[in-house]
């Protein structure tokens, strides 16, 4: 390796890369012997110190079950958690922190849409996804159509990997579809939908709009109502956040309409064994002790990425992945897969000859940590002709140094099977 | 490459990866079967051709990994003139050799090596599959060397010893 | 106060509770300037430093999204993460690792049941539930009637708090109850139910049985084959572990029948947009990322229970217990609520002329953390004919000062009031 | 008891939960409100008599915390012989002061203290309901004195001012 990490300056933007993989213990780790080069971000983000801490720290000095609570340690807890609801509101520019739910992650949120906004609609009525979603936002909807004979549309996707507009709109034009289910961005092709119009066209034709925004809204900054969305998700572990801990954004009115999904405590307003009823939303979508924990924790990772702030967050990355395109571009064999419009810090690519699978292993022998197959989302795969990938995703400590190794360490693999 | 990856990819597997021997497809199969690995797309097809109760050809159409496609390439060659009873026996005696607990007292690579050279009395040895064995320290990847086997016992499911 | 814990002994069995206590960092903060003494663990307990500390080395050294992953973090985060399932079937006495799904939360698990068995019951068949749940073990229940028309039966419980066995017999005879569906201790009461006579009764007359073990698990040796459980549930920070993680235990046969609950990543075998179809269990019941970091807090959390041992733990709190009831009886106007067969290590009660918020709050400022209210049982208190409790629950870390300051405490409160 | 407890169960509070002075039901009442709490099974009723668009008489039947049932007593004695607009500005207001905004540069207790002595111009006070407030710093227990402005509100819904 004649690269060095501390002699590189950033690629670009204001925001110091060294400073901020500092703050990321993992990241002194070694693997195999070499220094732990992560590259697996997209798949799940690692933690900040700060996350690490505040979470501990709770645990240590404040805690206790929330709501219901009359003591300090319970008051106090239910106050960080439910702050937590209006940084995640601000986050989203939501217009109300009532509006946000808490949840374990990003497929639940889906899951709670499909089962309760989807006991609202009839057979003749149209959910329609696209041909590049993560599996977290197909099941859901292929579920819902088994269980309630909804029709379920699949939107395609042309060559470079950008969802097909114009097959997009004809697919509408029926007037059948009551909700558009849609990634806001690919964890595959990298590619960021343009979400506004997705939602424009979709409202004309009297749709809802969700957006899974589970690689989205990592990458840049949020706003779901310039998006025009009407649901928002997206998963605390991918946002440098902890485990079990997800969010779903829905529109006041919507949720108001929807009945509960999962039953149980701090979710009803009064119990008789034969009738309940429910509480307010959000908590009415909120049964069952919650991750108290894991939520304080999202929110200091909330705080944590508003601290750089997006705007050198996404200089950042687009810098970084301008330059890993072009330094894979060297590599001989190695093919990018597909070229969207727009594309976050997500790289999927395959090399002739050369499994994903061994070129994966092969580079983890090397301390690289990349993801290899198929990435949650087979039909996408099927779609593009290939059985897998192998897949690089870069986070906001992603350093060019990790770039140059992964791409020398590409070439080698490459020689020791030609 | 750096040590223990050379372990895993041996010049022997790799070489068998790149020029497997058995490769193809058997014009009257007797025997066919199939394995999948949902999760990556990977696949085995095997066809066998019997002699009485012994495999007298087999061959393999294999879309996956240099493991898994050098681990479909040697179950051909050692379980080519091999009785039925002996090929599953072998095919016990592999699966139970990759997923082998752990003995605390010992590297694990001195307790793989010591399995993998002695096997006890009566149990057929692995032959020229041995180098397969390295995949123990790397669980993610047992299922790619599994594949082949999982096909010879659809292969095998219907045929009575 | 003239109790003094430091140079008080143990009150029975071989735990060393100062020892104990000395684990728990939370416990030596003050509240309102007063030593915290904390009386709510039924509601959630206190984190041990080694859970803390489990999780914060595991975002600090080995973390990665797991399953899939082909990296050595990933692989190890894995195996850490599968080793949990290993932990809790042996904590359970399960058959087989395979058997355990992870959930948020003991409320999840029963809703999982309730949707994924509930889908396979027809009008006709009914579940039988008792007039002591916790709205976990009720609600969704509800639920599932209002969805397809299952009838949901109440067993009563006799005035003392235990569950009428008569009664119940009556409720099973006609052979239409597909589910019994019951606590195995009461939140409120305390009361632990006969579980092997519930499920032998359950079995004769063709029903199954979940036990929500939310409580249970806490305080007793569970061993789900020896009480004939089909079903058993319970919630990770109750049993001093993290929050956004609980279990439910279903026998294999039944997880194998059962059709998948949520859908998404990892819970899949193979997909297209036409059809898929699912992973064998328990993966088939876990979509998405899960709470990995507190899946492996949970497993720190039951080795340092089973480092304490149920015979100790049950020991000293059933001491305590009886410590406690007989503190109580002293002051006056106090009335304990239910006198079952057995009790856990909850004491339910009322203070003639004193509110139970008031006596809530008034604790509170002197440091004291109990619970008051309806205890998520709206319907028992109904049948207690009582609008709310007050509620002291006990852990592994309650000590006899404990009880004394709350004795001590409340008969100051009553003094104040009248 | 502690300081802060003091506070919040003040004497007047304490003694007026005790012995109220409004607690019972009007044989005729011209309006009636009914305020819940689903999560403890407290609840407040209402009796109120008008004279035009004045409140004569109310009465209050509480079952609920010392809290609830000052806090209904006390609204009783505030409002009886006030007019229906003043009554309303009274509930806003009292609703205002519990979940006021924290101003971060204040204490809270200085904060509390400087909203309830100073009103702003043309606010109606809240007299003797001032020891109530208190309860700001007791989130969990503001509910329980809001219940029979709730009932007021049910109470006022259908009347045109
Ligand atoms: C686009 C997309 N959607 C949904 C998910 C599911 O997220 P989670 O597993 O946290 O629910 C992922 C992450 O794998 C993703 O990349
Ligand atoms: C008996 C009982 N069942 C179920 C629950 C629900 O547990 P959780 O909120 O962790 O889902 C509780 C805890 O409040 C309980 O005490």
């Amino acid at each position: 390796m004649n690269t060095d990490r501390t002699l590189k300056a950033a690629p670009a933007g204001k925001l110091d890369v060294q400073a901020v993989r500092a703050q990321f213990p993992i990241l002194s780790e070694t693997v195999h012997g070499r220094p732990f080069v992560f590259l697996d971000s997209g798949a799940s983000a690692q933690k900040p110190a700060v996350v690490i801490d505040c979470m501990a720290d709770a645990m240590r000095h404040q805690y206790a079950n929330i709501h219901r609570g009359l003591y300090w340690m319970s008051e106090r807890t239910s106050e960080a958690y439910e702050a937590v609801r209006g940084q995640v509101a601000a986050f989203l520019n939501a217009p109300s922190h009532e509006e946000i739910i808490f949840t374990r992650n990003s497929t639940e949120a889906i899951n709670l849409v499909a089962h309760s906004l989807g006991s609202l609609m009839k057979p003749g009525q149209a959910v329609l996804i696209s041909e590049m979603e993560h599996h977290a936002n197909l099941i859901p909807w292929q579920m819902l159509r088994d269980r309630s004979g909804v029709e379920l549309r699949v939107a395609p996707i042309t060559d470079e990997g950008d969802l097909d507009m114009e097959a997009y709109g004809r697919l509408l034009e029926d007037g059948k579809v009551a909700l558009v289910a849609m990634t806001h961005m690919s964890n595959v092709l990298g590619t960021v939908t343009p979400a506004r119009e997705i939602a424009d066209r979709a409202h004309e034709a009297g749709a809802l709009v969700l957006f899974d925004g589970s690689q989205a809204a990592v990458h840049r900054r949020t706003d779901v109502q310039a998006l025009g969305a009407d649901f928002y998700t997206f998963t605390g572990h991918k946002l440098y956040g902890p485990t079990g801990i997800g969010v779903l954004w829905g529109r006041r009115a919507l949720l108001d309409d929807m009945p509960p999904f999962l039953g149980g405590g701090d979710m009803i307003s009064s119990v008789t064994f034969e009738k309940s009823t429910w509480a307010n939303v959000p908590h009415k979508f909120e049964a069952g002790t919650p991750a108290i924990v894991e939520t304080i924790g999202l929110g200091a990772a909330i705080r944590w990425v508003e601290s750089i702030g997006f705007d050198a967050i996404e200089a950042h990355e687009q810098a970084l992945t301008a330059y890993a395109l072009e330094k894979l571009a060297d590599v001989p064999g190695l093919k990018v897969v597909g070229a969207p419009k727009q594309r976050g810090g997500v790289i999927s690519f395959t090399m002739a000859d050369v499994h994903p699978h061994d070129i994966a292993t092969l580079l983890d022998r090397n301390g690289i940590a990349v993801r290899a197959g198929q990435h949650c989302a087979e039909p996408l795969m099927r779609r593009l002709g290939l059985h897998a990938t192998t897949r690089a995703s870069f986070g906001v400590y992603t350093d060019t140094h990790d770039i140059d190794v992964l791409a020398e360490t590409l070439a080698r693999i490459r020689d020791f099977f030609v | 490459m750096n040590g223990a990856a050379q372990d895993l990819y041996d010049r022997q597997i790799v070489e068998r990866a790149r020029n497997p021997l058995y490769a193809g497809e058997l014009p009257v199969p007797d025997l066919q079967g199939e394995g999948r690995n949902p999760l990556c797309g990977d696949r085995t097809r095997l066809d066998i051709t019997l002699e009485g109760h012994h495999i007298s050809q087999i061959r393999h159409r294999t879309r996956g990994c240099a493991l898994c496609i050098a681990a479909a390439d040697m179950l051909a060659e050692r379980l080519g003139g091999c009785g039925l009873e002996e090929a599953r026996a072998v095919g016990a005696r592999f699966s139970a050799m990759l997923v082998a607990p752990d003995d605390p007292a010992e590297t694990t690579v001195q307790k793989a090596a010591k399995r993998i050279e002695n096997p006890p009395e009566g149990i057929p040895s692995l032959g020229g599959m041995e180098p397969l064995m390295a995949v123990r320290f790397h669980k993610a990847r047992i299922r790619c060397v599994e594949l082949p086997w999982v096909a010879l016992k659809e292969a095998l499911a219907h045929v009575r010893v």
